[in-house]
């Protein structure tokens, strides 16, 4: 596990998010347009669901489908209350933060997903395709969590209405995720080697490039409102992915799922939402501070995940679910 | 030439509210609105900028309203119900515009 | 034929074209930067003139090409009054209205001639390496006609001066689609292999998320602006790329084209402009609904086209010039 | 600070006509203007917005021109022939500038 | 509604400036502001756009500040400091704003 | 070397920034948004960045690397002078203008280096790879000596505070070039082959389109300032780059560079900066005119480089390096 660790240490694509961050604490101006930070995400998106849909193709679908989205929905819609209960633990935060903070964590990172699967086909880690249908089934749920807890111990919270909840379920990601997801479902392994040459060949080089934005962003972030996180707030960062990786783990291995789709499910209930989430709170729960839940999302568990992480999670699912 | 008195009406609001602002102008008769981007601002919550983002949590955009005067309360309103538990800041300004009657 | 409309059907490029439109019409935020969707434009242009002239530089240049340069012309020159014709028939559209619809129509759509090459392509039917010269030959002739029809029928219409006309035929498009053409036409098989790791290996890919992207405009704007497609309007959509293909077929075979080059003419004969003559219109035809003329060439003929036109047209180009 | 009268005139405009707008605007002897990015509004033409598009044919843009007072009859007039039979609209407000010798 | 007076002010200013300008404004009390982005531009120094461009020396962007008026002297000194020498404009109108206790 | 030059002519490198000039000039509204541009250009020098690290990371470093440096920096810091007494010599332009230029031209462009690169791959020399980190550590001191002149000169400048410096040294193509070849020297082969796919496989023709990109922004000031540009100061801008190129010659066979280092060493002197330093001098000489360092940078300097310095260049190291 320690030289698999060494590995995900210096391979590109952490060491880009590194340098990212080092870039932004240092004061740098590097920066990359709003515009192309957004198109390097709908790239990935697109990629990753395409190829989880492709390889669903060729390697026939697996009964375990549907109970999986149900255990990631389950999963997406349970740990907020997990999540809730330590931050009201470790912190002083108002409940409407901590609320807003669990919504995070009980929803998935996307990009934390695709540097594992990356980093585990580096190793010849395989998982299910169908993982990526499962991420995008988790990205919601969480959010209903977290406002029933406000709605329950507050008045806040804006009451969101059915036409929020259509604005969540069909946000971008998602939409193109599972849209992906089905393009290359229907047309498999033909399809995929059709687009080979854009969605498998420049891929892992893309991600350096996008988690060295990220890394930018969680820099200028940390430096900003760094304050705001306190040790309460950073062992809450620390401790819940372990957590959410743990529910994971049992959940995968109970679901029978191979070693790298137990390890992805761990990864997806470890890593807490830093696009699709922070939006819907903005709308939902205006009080909640955004410079706190980000911040602690993609400061503190992002690199977390990224660095310690995705290594501990693979060597507890291969442990737990047998060697590949 | 001849211009008509109106009032200017700019909105600095959160990107996310966009829609639901633009929605709630519009159900409040009014009938036209401009949006331009914003890259960066600061205020009581801090300072912010969009370089480099990807989600519309962290941006805002300015909405600038021109319309006859008799219409500003309706506006306002409107306006303030959206703003109100929002982050963001109004202004009104004394304007003259053309072609009136196109308001 | 069957067969061939159900593969382009479950091609990767149709099916995501059919994802934005599905997106935009459930009111998904999905959605492109303006940067990022103007940068893939300009690498498709830059990719498909460039591999039409490196064409040219190995399969030597062809007696036909003046030809064929002069016959696109004169389709775009004539198409529009057939069009023309066509509206005032099954439509009650003002003469601005239906001269503005008609110059998009003599026009051609730069991304279905890209779509047909590559759906072609896939098929092993080659075509002539200087179809892309004819495309941009065929961009602006149609707009002459256009503003001769309105000039004669009403009083609209603003004059255009040289300054207009030298920005109609300098456009953007037009010059990079030639620009890239001569170059590619100069470096030769040497030049393409120098930079087909970015103009072949990607393309494919990045079709299709221009495709996307195409779509979700396609789809909003169907949503916001649906109701001015009244049945008769929607018929000349489906029609008028017939009658413009049934030219082109007659124009390519008089010329002796192949039956790939066939199919192109057919191609840019059916397909409606959507980005130069759209421009083009608000400068000269201001009082024309443009509303009326994009939802009808990207929300109609576009996907007509693409979904069924294509494959009907080389159907009939293989019919009409013999196999291959 | 000393400041000096001024009229700030704001004119939303189709994008394809902003090259013939500042044209005739400096021909009428408008020395300065910013142009300023607009991706979206509504009007009676209808909403609209610039994502994913490609072409300029939908889209608009903001032209500022601050200008002396008693130049502000010409500009106007200028901008009425360009703006005319286009989409568009134009606001004037008063306001105050510094560093006057540069107008 | 209850709206308050106000200024606001806005300065057109070189991009390499941007950081200086909202670092002085708030130095002299300036509680917030808001950047756009500004896309081209005439003036003095001639017609420049920002299209293709990749460095920041040839952009602009536009800060608006909308304070109290008693701040306004002080706002205009800090500004004029960075203006001063470099590339730029400055105007103020007056205004209405709501939520006056936010500035 | 003339059948190197007309090879450099015929190569769509070099094809592609004539493109975007004769476009500009020519006045087509062809252009790219700022936000593709400024992502080639990030693109463009994370892979040279990490080619160049990864290219030290198998070849072992050279007991050259210091003095190379140093060399590098000193002659960044020498070449200002002279370019400044040519410029005095040459034209009447006021210490400030004549100071700023000189600043350009000790720094250096980036893009010229890249392109040089590639076209020495083309032709099979090969160069040290650390000259990337060279090339970074000419950008910043050529500022110091503009101002150390003003200063000395006249009453302009202001004054740059630890701050100013702070904010040039950790400009972002600086961090970009330096953190990317870090990372590739960190993950070796290994991490190119990983990641070639985006740094390797599409680099020619990236550069291609950001030469366009060049081409057309260089066109466009030319057109509107090329007034600017007298007899003298044109002079200078073909004159320095030989200036340049002569002392890099020198300092590089002194340092025992292989053929490929002398020819970039030469390339790097000769070039004159035209992203870091333009940004610098409107900081702190605002007084200078900045039509005239960048239209002499991008419309006179560059081309002449690209096009005839390059292979002249080559020429020269060959003959005094020795072939290879
Ligand atoms: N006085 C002001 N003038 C202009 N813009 C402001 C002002 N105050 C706030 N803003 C804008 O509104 C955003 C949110 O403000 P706040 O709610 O005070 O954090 C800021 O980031 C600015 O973009
Ligand atoms: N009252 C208004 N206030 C601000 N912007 C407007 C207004 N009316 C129109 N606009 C802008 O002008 C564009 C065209 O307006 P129209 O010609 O009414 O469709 C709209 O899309 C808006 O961007
Ligand atoms: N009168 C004006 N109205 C609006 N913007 C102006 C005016 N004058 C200058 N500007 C802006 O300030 C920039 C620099 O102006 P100048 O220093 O006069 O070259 C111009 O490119 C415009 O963006
Ligand atoms: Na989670
Ligand atoms: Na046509
Ligand atoms: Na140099």
């Amino acid at each position: 596990m320690i030289s698999t660790a060494a590995e995900t240490l210096l391979s590109p694509i952490v060491l880009s998010f590194v340098l990212g961050v080092a870039a932004a604490l240092a004061r740098s101006d590097l920066s990359f347009p709003e515009a192309i930070a957004k198109g390097l995400s709908l790239y990935l998106l697109f990629a990753i669901g395409f190829k989880g849909g492709a390889s669903i193709a060729s390697h026939g679908i697996d009964g375990r489908l549907l109970a999986t989205l149900l255990a990631g929905a389950l999963l997406s819609l349970t740990l907020p209350f997990v999540a809730f209960a330590l931050l009201r633990l470790l912190t002083k935060l108002t409940v409407v933060d901590a609320a807003s903070i669990a919504a995070h964590y009980g929803s998935i990172s996307i990009v934390t997903f695709v540097a594992a699967t990356t980093l585990l086909a580096g190793q010849n880690v395989e998982a299910e395709g169908y993982m990526v249908a499962v991420a995008a089934a988790m990205e919601a749920p969480a959010i209903l969590s977290a406002l029933w807890i406000v709605a329950r111990r507050s008045r806040g919270g804006e009451g969101m209405g059915a036409d929020v909840w259509r604005e969540i379920l069909l946000n971008g990601s998602i939409v193109l995720l599972l849209g992906s997801f089905v393009i290359g479902w229907l047309t498999g392994e033909r399809g995929l080697q059709e687009i080979a040459g854009l969605v498998v060949v420049p891929f892992k080089g893309i991600l350096c490039l996008f988690l060295l934005d990220m890394g930018i962003v969680a820099g200028r972030g940390l430096r900003a409102n760094g304050s705001v996180l306190t040790p309460g707030v950073i062992l809450f960062g620390l401790g819940m992915p372990l957590v959410g990786a743990t529910a994971g783990l049992a959940a995968g291995t109970v679901l029978g799922l191979s070693t790298g789709g137990v390890t992805l499910m761990m990864v997806l209930s470890a890593s807490a939402s830093y696009i699709a989430v922070p939006a819907a709170m903005r709308v939902a729960l205006p009080e909640a501070n955004p410079a706190l839940s980000l911040g602690l999302a993609l400061g503190i568990t992002f690199p977390f995940n990224l660095i310690l992480g995705i290594p501990l999670y693979l060597a507890a699912a291969t442990l737990v679910a047998g060697g590949q | 030439m001849e211009t008509h008195p109106a009032k200017r009406v700019e909105i600095i609001i959160e990107a996310v509210m966009e829609r639901r602002l633009t929605q709630t102008l519009s159900d409040a008769g009014v009938t036209g609105y401009t949006v331009l981007p914003v890259t960066g601002g600061s205020g009581r919550s801090g300072y912010w900028n969009r370089e480099g983002q990807i989600g519309r949590a962290s941006g805002m955009v300015a909405v600038i309203c021109l319309i006859r005067p008799e219409k500003l309360d309706a506006l306002l309103e409107a306006a303030f119900a959206v703003v109100d538990r929002h982050i963001g800041v109004v202004n009104i300004t004394d304007a003259q515009i053309l072609r009136a009657e196109r308001f």
